[in-house]
């Protein structure tokens, strides 16, 4: 009695008269072990998105609670950095999609040549983002012992309305989240960015341009969230409460 | 349509010359393994360490709470023991407990594939749940964690001067562990299954994997991000939960319960699948109404993530609130109920025979039965108010956890054991194991609800004394527990010895895992399967086992 | 049968000291006990039915018997039975036991109100009469008793089995019980919510007397100054009544009879003033500012204990002139630097300051 | 365009590609835009609704939802689905804590 005693498939694997080499053992077929590959990193991003949903649960509760500090605290950040980072960020994503593009037409210099490119403006992103971090530590307003409310008890700007005291203590629980947000954001990106750079020193050896592009599409997908993640982000912390031209 | 089922005789099974266990040798060939059955064997042996090492602390506890005087240990031990107790036992073995080693055994054989989708990310979900694991025994060697396993704010981020940190982190990894085996379970249900296998044709236990998996993906990181809050609350002190500062602490209850809550659904569905498998098997019979316990398995997936709050209602969640979450909360009660009527059902003019899995399964239904309806009790409003936070809650998770969940496990654990060693454990040993894990647990439990009635707190040392002997009933029947537990650590290792060759299909049951050899070749099967009849088809394996003796003679 | 004397002595001793069911001494409490009477008859019958058909199949349908099984698919009747039967008993719990929850928790406007302050690891009890307790509690019976309860540091649980409630006591916010005791005696009072080292130490007593017997143990434990009255002089002693002083012209809103008034809020919602929002108004007064004034009052943060506040707003509550405001502010005046109301604290009768800054106030009100 | 089935692996173009990428960077412009007018209460239904098409378009084109399988599509859905969840389910018991007692 051994493993013969189920009935086998009409001699399955007859029909596939091609075996890549990348086609692991436990899979039938290529479309099998891409799709599969695929499923698997969605349901990877959706862990993701629930990650970030606890925090932009806190956000959400506390924005209410303490509107008048958010506001505040949101109207220190740097639009211009907030806006240029985005459309870094999305133009990296572009790249990253050709990359994908380039490694489907098995077009080995595009690959790396796009792969490059995502690394570089992953680069310009967190590079703003450490600008925009510094900024922060300068006007004290990292949460933590060193935190200042003097910008918002005494704003400089005079379209901002000063806070109670006891409001812009709250201000800290904005830039917390700030902080965290931004931060496991760009914790994302370092990671991203490290596996670009594994990914195209396989690239520039010829991988990925032979027909196997799940690597190349799964990180993609990553990228992507890393992207979409950002998109959020950007209204939630920059956008939503801007005072209006006057 | 009736079917005959005759016992293959066990005389003249033999041991394959080439399996699974015996493919590669070296510690190297285990640690570094892809395949999913060796991979169930690493968990089994951790989550069973584990598994003691919790229900050491357990017997302390018991140990102390004989007296009403703080007599054993000092009030921070004690609290450190249960906390130990909650999260080694949560986290390090109830979690993974049937998915990880049960579940990684048998689903992609249940399916018809040679391996999970995702070999090395199930090996790095071991990897991920050793390395929490060393952060938990680190706390616990460097004086232990007293935070209770719920961690509530403020008390663990501003009140506590031991590892909470250290502890969170185990946890937080854990549960990647966790994320990846689900993970890889749905994709593998999705994916890999063999020609003609279509998802009616599952086994339950798959379905049950399945709607578990959903939970461990979309629930665990919820946790995690929660802890890291904690964690970071510890080492900044900004105030995200600490009520001086602005923050809410409810708002990490709400948190901790959206994954909290699911949780229990991700340990008690697992055993419910085994239940499914092992009530067919031993009655001969296909399930009763298998789409009804399917389906109910997807309901309380789902419904699952509706209720959490039904662990706050005296904690001043909104009055309205409380109301949509109790409603919500009756309403997941429901399909547990399907799935025990459908097993029972199931027995209706079945061949039964009482095996040990049997017996467990029976125990499970019992117990998880009780279980169940205390829980009842607590989701509705007014009697949560009264019973909460005191020994009857205790009593009602360990229903469902220890009740349900470790009786599943152990019925689990026997039904596949001849698959997953080639050998049998010693029956009538096991039998008597399983009785005296039954009259054990009632003794030690159901006093509790008395207790909890009476109004003794949860957690506490000391307590009035006349609560003694409720007590004293529950410290004996943890005794009689103990030995209940330990009987299978004697008999099991003895059985990978001297247990009876077990033969490919010694329970005669249907699974596509009965059907190849035991224990299996690395990749399972030698063709990919193609599935040509429903699940639990017994006519289909009568007339197989019948085609089978006649080719041979 | 012989048993040692000396352990049939112990299970006597035990038996007569024990109980399996708590005393029944609130008028809550024989409701809650046939709810759960009912809910332990579902679950025995629920529970019967499933031995029955487990225990009952097995012996008929056991191999001996049953050599042959009847392979059965389903039955969508059996199905919708029990699944609908199930749920209208679940459907019937959930509804008694709505109502039961908002029984507890919605006190009678009638009910004596006493302060409970959660603290690691011990109950602090405070009645408006001005007597103080600690881990325990004098209630009279026959009359509906509310506490208003707030834990200093971390969550605690109020419970008191006798008399089925328990709420839990959650920091920085104040959170409500009641019940009204039938019968006297000494009751456990229980903190049910872990609380860290010794959260079973947080335990105390409930001493129901007779309405005789509690005015004679109220009269014979008070502090000598009511809740009012330490109010009153902590109002004093913060500054309070130099913005809050009830003049048309004062910066602070009057606070004569406002307990129990609905209020218009700046940014446009009202609300009731409760006791919660007197103390959050004290603690967070940016986001709790009234229509018409200027949020210029600073942060009790971290510089009133939660006793104190529960005085301040026991205070407030029964503040029905502001007659002895003024009377205190026109001696305040005559001694300056006394009490609190130094410096700047004098008030501003000229010129209402209804726009600007933060006036800098009472000394040790700067942020941290 | 074909209906998409499992066994073909649609590539997408750099054209789309191109007019996604243009898309999104209008989009961005047009969010920090509108973010200067007060519209009152439209300002952040603006803003997040601008981020949800953003959102989208990443998604149906970049990540190739659009020519997948509908198991991808309700996997999406099922991720987003359980994150409102959270954010209702919770954010129901803060609304509701003002409504008083009965």
């Amino acid at each position: 009695m051994d493993s013969h005693a189920i009935v086998t498939g009409q001699e399955q694997h007859e029909e596939h008269e091609e075996h890549p080499a990348y086609l692991r053992h436990h899979f039938v077929t290529v479309e099998q072990q891409r799709e599969t590959a695929s499923f698997g990193m969605w349901l990877f991003l959706l862990t993701e998105i629930m990650f970030f949903g606890g925090l932009f649960m806190a956000y959400l509760l506390y924005r209410n609670w303490y509107y008048d500090a958010f506001v505040a605290g949101s109207n220190t950040l740097g639009i211009g950095l907030g806006t240029t980072n985005t459309a870094v960020l999305i133009l990296s994503s572009f790249t990253m999609a050709m990359g994908v593009y380039s490694a489907e037409t098995r077009n080995r210099k595009g690959l790396v040549t796009f792969l490059s490119l995502t690394i570089l403006l992953g680069l310009v992103f967190l590079g703003i983002k450490s600008k925009e971090y510094h900024d922060k530590y300068v006007e004290h307003h990292i949460p933590g012992a060193s935190f200042s409310v003097e910008d918002f008890v005494h704003p400089a700007d005079k379209r901002d309305v000063p806070l109670a005291p006891d409001m812009a203590q709250h201000a800290q629980l904005f830039f917390f989240l700030y902080f965290a947000m931004t931060g496991m954001h760009a914790l994302h990106m370092v990671i991203g960015i490290s596996i670009l750079f594994f990914l195209l020193y396989h690239a520039w050896h010829g991988a990925y341009t032979n027909g196997h592009t799940s690597t190349i599409d799964n990180f993609g997908l990553y990228w992507h969230f890393v992207d979409i993640v950002w998109i959020f982000l950007f209204p939630l912390l920059y956008l939503i409460s801007r005072h209006p031209l006057k | 349509m009736s079917t005959i089922v005759t016992l293959p005789n066990q005389e003249e099974a033999r041991l394959p010359k080439l399996s699974y266990l015996n493919s590669e040798y070296g510690l190297k060939s285990w640690l570094l393994t892809g395949d999913h059955k060796r991979i169930a064997m690493l968990y089994l042996i951790s989550i069973t360490f584990f598994f003691f090492l919790g229900g050491a602390f357990a017997g302390l506890i018991r140990l102390e709470l004989l007296t009403p005087q703080p007599d054993l240990v000092a009030s921070d031990t004690y609290n450190k023991l249960f906390t130990m107790h909650g999260v080694i036992m949560i986290f390090l073995f109830l979690v993974p407990s049937v998915p990880a080693t049960v579940g990684n055994f048998v689903i992609p054989i249940m399916v018809g594939a040679k391996d999970l989708a995702f070999p090395k990310i199930n090996l790095l979900s071991w990897y991920l749940y050793v390395a929490g694991a060393c952060f938990l025994v680190y706390a616990l060697l460097n004086g232990g964690v007293d935070t209770g396993w719920t961690f509530t704010t403020p008390l663990s981020t501003h009140y506590l001067n031991t590892h909470v940190i250290t502890a969170a982190m185990g946890v937080f990894i854990a549960g990647f562990s966790s994320i990846f085996t689900g993970l890889n379970f749905i994709v593998t249900i999705h994916r890999m299954r063999c020609p003609g296998m279509t998802w009616f044709r599952l086994p339950l236990f798959c379905w049950s994997h399945y709607a578990a998996s959903i939970l461990m993906v979309l629930g665990t990181p919820v946790l995690a991000i929660t802890l890291v809050l904690v964690m970071l609350e510890r080492t900044v002190g900004i105030g995200v939960f600490d009520p001086t500062k602005g923050g809410d602490p409810l708002l990490f209850q709400h948190l901790f319960w959206f994954y909290s809550h699911p949780a229990v659904y991700i340990m008690i569905l697992p055993g419910m699948g085994v239940i499914s498998e092992v009530i067919s098997t031993f009655s001969r019979k296909r399930v009763f109404g298998y789409t009804a316990v399917a389906f109910s398995s997807v309901a309380i997936a789902v419904f699952g993530f509706f209720v959490w709050a039904h662990h706050m209602f005296i904690m001043g969640v909104s009055n309205y609130s409380a109301l949509v979450f109790s409603l919500l909360t009756m309403l997941v009660a429901v399909p547990s109920a399907i799935k025990i009527f459908n097993w029972a059902a199931t027995l209706y003019k079945g061949s039964l025979t009482f095996e040990t899995p049997m017996l467990y399964a029976f125990g499970f239904m019992g117990l998880f039965t009780i279980g169940g309806l205390t829980g009842v009790f607590l989701g509705s409003l007014g009697m949560d108010i009264h019973l909460t936070e005191t020994y009857f809650i205790v009593a009602h998770f360990h229903f469902v956890m220890v009740g349900g969940m470790l009786m599943a496990y152990l019925a689990g654990v026997h039904f596949w054991w001849p698959k997953m060693t080639g050998r049998m454990y010693p029956e009538s040993m096991s039998q008597l194991a399983a009785v005296t894990t039954f009259i054990g647990f009632i003794l030690t439990f159901f006093p509790q609800f008395i207790v909890g009635y009476l109004g003794m707190p949860r957690r506490y040392h000391a307590y009035p004394p006349e609560f003694q002997v409720l007590n004293v009933l529950s410290t004996a029947g943890a005794t009689v527990l103990g030995i209940g537990y330990l009987l299978p650590m004697l008999y099991m290792p003895w059985s990978l010895k001297y247990g009876k060759i077990a033969g490919s299909n010694p329970w005669q049951a249907t699974g596509l895992e009965w059907q190849i050899q035991s224990p299996p070749l690395t990749e399972n099967f030698v063709d990919i399967p193609v599935m040509d009849h429903e699940a639990y088809d017994y006519e289909w394996l009568a007339h197989k086992t019948e085609h089978e003796v006649t080719t041979v003679g | 049968m012989h048993i040692s004397p000396v352990l049939w002595q112990f299970l006597v001793h035990w038996l007569t000291n024990s109980a399996l069911f708590p005393p029944e001494a609130s008028a809550i409490s024989p409701y809650m006990d046939a709810f759960y009477f009912f809910l332990c008859a579902i679950s025995a019958v629920g529970l019967i039915a499933v031995a029955i058909l487990v225990f009952g199949f097995s012996i008929l349908y056991r191999k001996e018997k049953s050599p042959v099984a009847t392979q059965i698919e389903g039955s969508t009747l059996l199905e919708a039975t029990w699944t609908i039967i199930p749920l209208a008993l679940f459907m019937i719990c959930f509804v008694w036991g709505a109502l039961l929850y908002f029984r507890i928790y919605n006190p009678p406007t009638n009910a004596m109100n006493i302060y409970i302050v959660g603290k690691q690891w011990m109950w602090k009890a405070e009645h408006p009469g001005g007597q103080h307790e600690i881990d325990s509690l004098h209630i009279p019976i026959n009359r509906p008793v509310q506490l208003t309860m707030i834990s200093q540091d971390v969550f605690h649980s109020f419970s008191i089995p006798a008399f089925r409630v328990k709420r839990e006591v959650i920091p920085g916010r104040y959170s409500t019980v009641w019940f009204e005791a039938t019968a006297t005696g000494t009751y456990h009072l229980f903190c049910t919510q872990y609380c860290g080292t010794d959260h079973s130490a947080m335990i105390g007593e409930v001493v129901a007397m007779t309405p005789d017997d509690y005015q004679k143990w109220a009269a014979g434990s008070t502090s000598g100054a009511s809740l009012a009255q330490n109010g009153e002089r902590l109002f004093a002693s913060l500054g309070c009544n130099s913005c809050h002083s009830g003049e048309a012209t004062a910066r602070g809103p009057n606070l004569s009879q406002v307990y129990g008034s609905r209020l218009q809020l700046a940014d446009g919602s009202t609300v009731t003033a409760n006791d919660a929002f007197l103390r959050e108004a004290i603690l967070n007064p940016s986001t709790h500012v009234m229509q018409g004034y200027a949020p210029i009052m600073p942060t009790y943060q971290g510089q009133v204990s939660e006793e104190g506040l529960i005085d301040l707003v026991e205070y407030i509550k029964n503040l029905n002139s502001n007659y002895r405001i003024q009377q205190t502010l026109t001696t305040s005046q005559l001694a300056p630097g006394q009490a609190g109301a130094s410096s700047s604290g004098t008030p501003q009768v000229n010129g209402p300051a209804r726009a600007g800054r933060t006036a800098p106030s009472v000394p040790g009100t700067v942020n941290q | 365009m074909s209906t998409p089935t499992e066994h073909e692996h649609h590539v997408v173009g750099p054209k789309t590609y191109g007019a996604i990428l243009a898309a999104l960077l209008v989009l961005t412009a047009t969010t920090t835009g509108v973010a200067y007018l007060d519209m009152g209460v439209f300002n952040p239904i603006a803003a997040l609704g601008i981020a949800c098409l953003k959102a989208v378009l990443v998604i149906l084109f970049f990540m190739h939802i659009r020519y997948s399988s509908k198991l991808m599509m309700l996997t999406v859905g099922a991720g987003f689905f359980t994150f409102i969840v959270l954010i209702t389910m919770t954010l129901s018991d803060y609304i509701s804590r003002n409504w008083g007692l009965w």
